[in-house]
């Protein structure tokens, strides 16, 4: 396939933390305008490898290339800047600020003024109608000025979707969006991901099986920090290790909803 | 023979001084570690209690007459016992913020300390004879080296040495370490965590007297010998590692020769050298030495 | 004024210079106040006293204070040499009397003198150079600096060597330390090894303390070598013991049993401060005692004319006998050679000192000739 | 701050009251040292309050700024608002350098190595000539504003003063509330979410400790101007320690509770003996006289106490009780203690 | 062992609180000696809440926990342990300071004094080692350096060597390839047939179907449905509304 569909791709990335290895050889690769989703057992590495993607934590060895360039020198912000947008495994949001203004934090990136610690709060108001709409879509323009500490789990993941949004990001890397949602809310937010998706890239985290089933298009399976198998949810889910390591060694009609049960969602 | 200008002899006493001086970072900086370790607090108290310590070894020996030796052994115990006053009632509150609070609440403490033996004792300071038992010199050829100043190293990194033993060999230590990262787990398996944590003070701040009492007869005892001492500390434990046992130990004794050496070479440098150690240790490694990156 | 001549001791009551000024400068000051009668232009003289806790801007803000809405005349003490200029700053805008007596800081009577400002006790100069002259008389002539590396102990060090140059004598070394250093075991072995007849403590309080006891503990005096100690108050040596102390060697400017007058002095002092005065206290003394002597001359408490009185009158007191004061403002008087008594020699708990010298005001003090205080190049 | 209105107008009736001070007897230069001292506990307040990082350094620019506003014054001739410029500019400098080798450790970390450095800073300054070492830097003269305003009355200096506090003072409020201070205080509740939004949170937070430490230099220099000493009390660790009490004092991260601290702080220092004779006269008990030779003791206990009951300062309990807050909001302890096992920065 | 002389574990209108939430809203549960339940719920419903309400892990707690009949709810956390309760937490809780061997010795044994209710002869290294061989092949190496099953056996044995009675072990076939799984479900029945009480917090159904005798079903903070083994069978119908199996 042309190297322009692909737009990331890593090579044997390992990370060590003394002497045991998270993430060990991952060579990754996510087409572009795809949904790619990264599952596997507790502990795998699925969320170190976020963390390397965008430099949370330094890669002990191996490449990230992002669009073709070589990104694995740069700064979390830089890689930022240049489009990859992550989200948390456990919600973050700004507690403090209300949520609109979570939302401006974001938008406020493009307006270039970051820096400007001379200028008036008001400067930012002209990014007041875009974060509504951001808002808007996630459902949350109703609580557009309450405190962020008070929304509910779900709204704050929809809220943290809205802001990542807000930056207009090329690649998103979601880390278990659905977490800690009811099931109404993993079927707006599953949604809301799949309409989002529309002109960009999606690489996620999910334990959620229905979620994967129903809008991923790929899916890499990592266990014990190394990849396992990659494939569709179809050749996923017949894969023999896969089943053994993950998924579980049921009967072929149950495991779909053993699989969505089974793995805790809560982190450590 | 000379070395860089410097005659051997004159270098080589420079840095058995400098192990002397060592020592007694040592000591101080692996009080701090053992606190920071499991208390997550920077005890800036700290060097008011090494000065409390020499204190009660002159208030012993003129209120009471009880020797130097019985000190030793009396003077770490007085302080641990304050040690777990603060830590009681103090302290112990602190624990649910910001570890900067420990650090506050610790400076106010060392004024309080200070300030009250200064309106008792003014700040000229207390003679405290060596003890007779050491009071010579011995010649080494290269210089003479007093025998008390000796004694200091042996003892202080037997104590080291010691403290090192039980907090990574023994049951004790594993408790510690356990309880450093996951106290309340500790506590589930029936190990009594607050009275460690007491304990854990109670023992940094002894160890902080017992230096101080071994410094009482090389360093005027006043109440304000801790002061100075205490921010050279501070960056000891910066450069070794926060909160690391052997990081402290050895970068105190390292740093005293270090700062020995500075003073044969370049003597203006010497109140800073430490310090500019730091920087540069910072500069390479973010941790420290010994630290655990984050 | 209405409420009667105000004297203001401004000292430091819990910092390093407590116990060699602090509350044993004011109560000198009320023993100079009750000797005068309690009583000048006709009306009762007050003392107050306060703590600038070394801080120059707050003994600054306090002498201003003091001046604008206390009615305060005169300003004395500050055993600090920052609070000390800083305060006679404030002096001079004011036109008050500032008297600095425990300080020893040469800038108050040289670049920074000022018309009402006076220094009483003792200053750098006069501890350095009149030693070296009579310790170079007696063959001792190979020195070496252990410096405290500020400006003080560089100034002293700098003042040694000099006087060590004139006279003859050959400065074989130095070595620097910090300020409050806590082990003086290296320095104390580098001057031990450079073999110098003289070895000088160029530092102060508790560096000077610390490094008297690693020289008793390196053996230096035993093996013959001079230890000198500039800046000696007599309650250094008490905090020493003899022990440490003992043949220390020291300017003292003041001579405990000088006559009658003086052990009187000391005698009725430590009945009330438990503590025999240093140097800087009875300067308090002499100092509060000349002033009001001034007033009453100038039957005014003006700065300026009480200073042309201060400066006009003879010195003599339990402190000087035959004291002036110059137009720098610096008062001169003779200084004493000292040395600290054996634990043999010794008789009492305060018995500590005996004087081997007496050098004259005039070779004790820096010449007017060689200042650079404006008041003098008229 | 959500009470605008009161805010104003409480503010308003401050400068109305700083206005007229000298005029209701109240003493210009203890006024003026007030004023520095205030925005000293201010400047230190923004990195505080708005970044979450303790400096306890800040004496390094304060007094840094006064011994450079004091040489380019005294030695270089400058006139006042030049030398006040420099010393500003000096304490940007050194904040920059301080910055640069701390900015990458947090809390306690950050707190010991800011520490450090100062301590590095204040034997420079003890060692060299320039600083005249225990004399301090004396008779820096006042000079001339412009060239042209003398500024020998203190009456002319202290509205001089008071002019540049407030502007200084407006200066903070508005970056606090700048699209920059919006960063800030996205950084400080949630630095790994700030960073993965394409905000390098390190920059952001040097370009603050800049700021405060440039403002820490504007106090200082104009301590030097006002008093005309600059001393190594200025440099001295204990100076950071008054600054941050003046800060816990008034309540950190509150943009008045520096201000209040300070006028605890100084008031205490240079009113603690009167106060002492007073209770003294009033009560009878004559240890109370005391009181005056232990302001080191009495700054202890106020740390003691301060840190054990009332975190929030006395404004933080002020506006508190104003806005009905029911959560205690303290500026610093963003997290209680970190969780074992959940400091993994992914999941911040 | 200790005849019917009370409940192993008995909770009664048991509440908990995280800070100002509140998660458990009258929890009641009896555990009788030798018993082995299973608490089941989705995400969030607050099992682990309760099994660290028995061991005083939360912020406040009210209501009433009876271990073999002595009421704990004012008690420290640290006095709770000893009375013979074995707790096996989510995150594992390995320390990664201390060596395998360092954290199967860091829990105390508790002195089995004549009298003690509810403690048990504890288990030597040995028999863990013949248990679990694994860990002896790996007794050196740093805690957190082993594999997450590894890990998951340590935790387990960690606390059959201090002689509690009592195991509340919260879901260990979490994370775990399917043959440690079972293995682990082995060692679950012979711990029950040597006698030991345990509650189980499991997500995996299939896992703890054939190990329990009573089946707890929890939502919201309280106990809805509680059944016993026998009537697992009529029970699905209702277990899958509530879980979703
Ligand atoms: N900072 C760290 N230091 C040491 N070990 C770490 C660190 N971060 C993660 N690990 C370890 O790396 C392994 C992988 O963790 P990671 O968080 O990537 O798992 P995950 O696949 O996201 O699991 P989950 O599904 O539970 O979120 C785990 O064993 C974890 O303990
Ligand atoms: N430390 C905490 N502080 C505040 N809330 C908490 C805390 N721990 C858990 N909770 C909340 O308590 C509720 C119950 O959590 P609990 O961990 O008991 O659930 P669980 O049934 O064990 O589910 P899981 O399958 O996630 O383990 C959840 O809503 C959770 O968000
Ligand atoms: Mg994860
Ligand atoms: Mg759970």
């Amino acid at each position: 396939m042309p190297d322009t569909d692909v737009i990331l791709q890593t090579h044997g990335l390992t990370k060590a933390f003394k002497g045991f290895t998270a993430v060990s050889d991952v060579s990754l690769s996510v087409r572009r305008g795809s949904i790619h989703a990264l599952i596997g057992p507790n502990g795998a590495g699925k969320t170190t490898c976020f963390n390397l993607l965008t430099k949370f934590h330094a890669p002990s060895s191996g490449s990230i290339h992002f669009n073709g360039t070589d990104i694995t020198a740069l700064r979390p912000a830089q890689i930022a800047r240049m489009g990859v947008i992550r989200s948390f495994q456990i919600s973050a949001v700004f507690p403090q600020l209300t949520v609109l203004e979570n939302v401006r934090i974001a938008l406020q990136r493009r307006l270039g003024t970051a820096w400007h610690f001379w200028r008036g709060k008001r400067s930012l108001s002209r990014l007041d109608a875009r974060a509504m709409e951001l808002l808007d879509a996630v459902g949350l323009a109703g609580f557009a000025h309450l405190g962020t500490a008070e929304l509910a789990y779900g709204r704050k993941r929809a809220l943290e979707l809205a802001t990542t949004l807000a930056t207009d990001p090329e690649l998103m890397l979601l880390d278990e969006p659905t977490q800690g949602m009811g099931h109404e809310d993993v079927e707006t937010v599953t949604a809301l991901i799949k309409r989002v998706s529309a002109g960009r890239t999606v690489l996620m985290v999910e334990h959620n099986m229905s979620v994967v089933s129903s809008i991923v298009d790929r899916i890499t399976v990592l266990q014990r920090g190394a990849v396992l198998a990659e494939g569709t949810y179809d050749e996923i889910s017949r894969n023999p290790q896969v089943r053994e390591a993950y998924m579980g060694t049921t009967d072929e009609p149950e495991d779909r909803r053993a699989a969505t049960a089974a793995p805790s969602a809560e982190a450590s | 023979m000379e070395l860089f200008g410097v005659p051997l002899p004159a270098l080589l006493s420079q840095l058995l001084l400098g192990l002397v001086n060592g020592s007694f970072y040592a000591i101080l900086s692996l009080g701090l570690a053992v606190i920071f370790g499991l208390l997550n607090v920077i005890n800036f108290a700290h060097g008011a209690l090494f000065m409390l310590g020499a204190v009660l070894a002159w208030m012993g020996l003129n209120y009471l007459g009880l020797s130097y030796w019985l000190m030793l052994v009396l003077a770490p115990v007085i302080a641990g016992a304050l040690g777990v006053v603060l830590e009681r009632t103090m302290l112990r509150h602190l624990y649910r913020f910001d570890h900067l609070y420990g650090l506050l609440l610790t400076l106010g403490i060392c004024l309080l300390i200070e300030g009250a033996l200064r309106s008792v004792y003014g700040v000229s300071g207390l003679p405290y004879p060596t003890p007779e038992a050491l009071s010579g010199v011995s010649h080494l050829g290269f210089m003479v080296l007093p025998n008390y100043r000796a004694w200091v190293v042996l003892a202080s990194l037997a104590v080291c040495f010691a403290t090192w033993f039980m907090i990574e060999k023994t049951r004790l230590g594993a408790y510690l370490r356990a309880g450093t990262e996951n106290p309340r787990m500790v506590e589930a398996f029936g190990v009594n965590v607050p009275l460690l944590v007491t304990l854990t003070y109670a023992f940094g701040v002894g160890l902080a007297a017992l230096a101080g009492v071994l410094a009482a007869p090389v360093m005027q005892v006043s109440p304000l010998m801790g002061q100075n001492l205490i921010i050279t500390v501070f960056a000891v434990v910066v450069i070794g590692g926060m909160g690391s046992i052997l990081g402290s130990i050895f970068t105190g004794l390292g740093l005293g020769v270090f700062e020995g050496i500075t003073k044969v070479y370049y003597p203006e440098a010497s109140a800073t050298v430490v310090f500019v150690a730091m920087v540069c240790v910072l500069l390479v490694r973010p941790a420290g030495l010994f630290g655990k990156e984050k | 004024d209405a409420n009667g001549v105000k004297i203001g001791v401004i000292t430091d009551m819990s910092g390093s210079y407590a116990d060699l000024s602090g509350k044993g400068s004011v109560l000198a000051a009320q023993m100079a106040v009750e000797e005068f009668g309690g009583k000048a232009l006709g009306k009762p003289v007050t003392v107050l006293s306060a703590d600038h806790q070394n801080k120059a801007d707050i003994a600054s803000s306090l002498a201003r204070r003091w001046f604008d809405t206390d009615g305060v005349d005169m300003v004395i003490d500050f055993p600090n040499s920052s609070t000390a200029l800083a305060v006679q700053e404030v002096a001079r805008q004011k036109q008050k009397i500032d008297i600095v007596s425990t300080g020893g800081a040469m800038a108050l009577t040289n670049q920074n003198c000022s018309p009402t400002g006076f220094h009483w006790a003792w200053d750098t100069y006069s501890v350095s150079y009149p030693l070296v002259r009579r310790l170079i008389e007696q063959g001792r002539n190979s020195w070496y600096y252990i410096t405290v590396d500020y400006a003080f102990g560089q100034s002293l060090e700098a003042d040694f060597r000099k006087a060590v140059d004139a006279g003859g004598g050959k400065n074989v070394g130095s070595t620097r330390h910090p300020l409050n250093a806590s082990d003086f075991s290296s320095p104390v072995v580098a001057a031990s090894a450079s073999k110098a007849k003289v070895v000088v403590l160029a530092n102060a309080g508790n560096d000077m303390i610390n490094g008297v006891k690693a020289a008793g503990e390196f053996g230096l005096i035993k093996a013959g070598q001079t230890v000198i100690t500039p800046s000696t108050f007599i309650t250094d040596l008490k905090s020493l013991g003899l022990n440490a102390a003992q043949g220390l060697t020291y300017v003292d400017p003041f001579k405990l049993d000088l006559d009658g007058k003086s052990k009187d002095f000391v005698e009725r002092y430590y009945k009330r401060h438990k503590a025999y005065p240093t140097h800087g206290q009875i300067g308090v003394y002499s100092g509060v005692l000349h002033y009001l002597k001034a007033v009453e001359a100038a039957k005014t408490v003006e700065g300026p004319a009480v200073a042309e009185k201060m400066r006009a009158l003879p010195v003599s007191d339990a402190f000087v006998r035959n004291g002036k004061v110059r137009a720098d403002g610096r008062m001169v008087h003779d200084m004493y050679l000292a040395q600290a008594k054996t634990p043999a020699e010794s008789k009492g708990p305060w018995d500590l000192v005996k004087y081997i010298g007496t050098i004259p005001g005039d070779e004790a003090f820096r010449p007017l000739s060689a200042s650079e205080c404006p008041l003098v190049k008229k | 701050m959500a009470s605008g209105k009161r805010a104003t107008c409480a503010y308003g009736l401050l400068l109305a009251a700083l206005l007229l001070a000298p005029w209701l007897g109240l003493y210009p230069v203890l006024a003026m040292k007030l004023l520095c001292f205030a925005l000293f506990a201010c400047a230190f307040n923004l990195l505080l309050g708005y970044t979450g990082l303790v400096s306890f350094g800040h004496a390094a620019f304060f007094g840094g700024a006064a011994y450079a506003c004091g040489y380019a014054m005294k030695f270089l001739q400058l006139s006042p608002e030049l030398g006040v410029l420099a010393g500003t500019a000096f304490g940007a400098l050194l904040g920059l350098v301080f910055g640069a080798l701390a900015i990458r450790r947090q809390g306690i970390y950050f707190a010991m190595i800011t520490l450090a450095l100062a301590q590095m800073f204040y034997f420079f300054c003890l060692q060299t000539p320039a600083t005249g070492g225990e004399d301090g830097l004396q008779a820096v003269p006042r000079g001339d504003l412009f060239g042209v305003l003398p500024l020998a009355s203190d009456h002319t200096m202290y509205y001089i003063v008071l002019l540049i506090t407030a502007a200084a003072f407006l200066g903070i409020m508005r970056i606090v509330n700048s699209p920059f201070g919006q960063i800030l205080r996205a950084i400080k509740e949630n630095e790994p979410r700030a960073i993965s939004l394409g905000y390098d949170a390190d920059r952001f937070k040097l370009l603050a400790f800049v700021l405060s430490s440039a403002l820490a230099g504007l106090a200082g220099a104009l301590k030097t101007l006002v008093l005309g000493f600059a001393t190594l009390t200025d440099v001295h660790w204990m100076m950071s320690g008054t600054v941050i009490l003046m800060t816990l004092v008034g309540g950190m991260g509150t943009l008045s509770g520096p201000l209040v601290g300070a006028l605890v702080i100084v008031a205490l220092e240079n009113k603690l003996g009167d106060a002492g004779n007073a209770l003294a006269a009033m009560t009878g008990i004559g240890w109370f006289e005391t009181l005056g030779e232990s302001v080191s003791m009495v700054t202890g206990l106020i740390f003691v106490v301060c840190v054990l009951t009332f975190r929030r300062g006395i404004m933080g309990e002020i506006l508190a009780r104003w806005q009905g807050r029911a959560t205690p909001q303290p500026a610093v302890p963003a997290v209680a203690r970190a969780q074992p096992g959940a400091a993994s920065p992914g999941q911040g | 062992m200790n005849m019917i002389a009370s409940p192993a574990l008995e909770l009664r209108d048991l509440h908990a609180w995280y800070g100002e939430s509140h998660i458990l809203h009258g929890v009641d549960l009896t555990v009788n000696p030798g018993e082995v339940v299973t608490l089941l719920g989705r995400n969030g419903a607050g099992r682990t809440t309760t099994l660290r309400a028995i061991m005083g892990l939360v912020g406040a707690r009210k209501g009433s926990v009876r271990v073999h009949g002595q009421e704990t709810i004012g008690m420290k956390t640290h006095r709770i342990a000893p009375l013979g309760l074995g707790y096996c937490p989510e995150e594992r809780a390995i320390f990664a300071s201390l060596s395998c061997e360092e954290n199967l010795l860091l829990p105390p044994q508790f002195a089995c004094t004549p009298g003690a209710v509810g403690l048990r002869e504890p288990m030597t290294l040995g028999e863990i080692y013949e248990m679990f061989p694994n860990l002896h092949e790996r007794r050196k190496s740093q805690g957190t350096r082993m594999s997450g099953g590894e890990q998951q056996m340590l935790a387990v044995a960690r606390i059959l060597r201090t002689g509690a009675s009592v195991l509340l072990l919260d879901e260990i076939s979490e994370g775990l390839a399917p043959v440690i799984v079972q293995k682990l479900a082995k060692m679950i029945a012979m711990l029950r047939n040597r006698g030991y009480t345990i509650v189980m917090v499991e997500q995996n159904f299939r896992f703890a179907a054939p190990l329990a005798d009573r089946f707890f079903v929890m939502e919201h903070g309280r106990i809805v449905e509680a059944f016993a083994a026998a009537d697992l069978e009529r029970k699905m119908p209702t277990l899958s509304a509530l879980l979703g199996v």
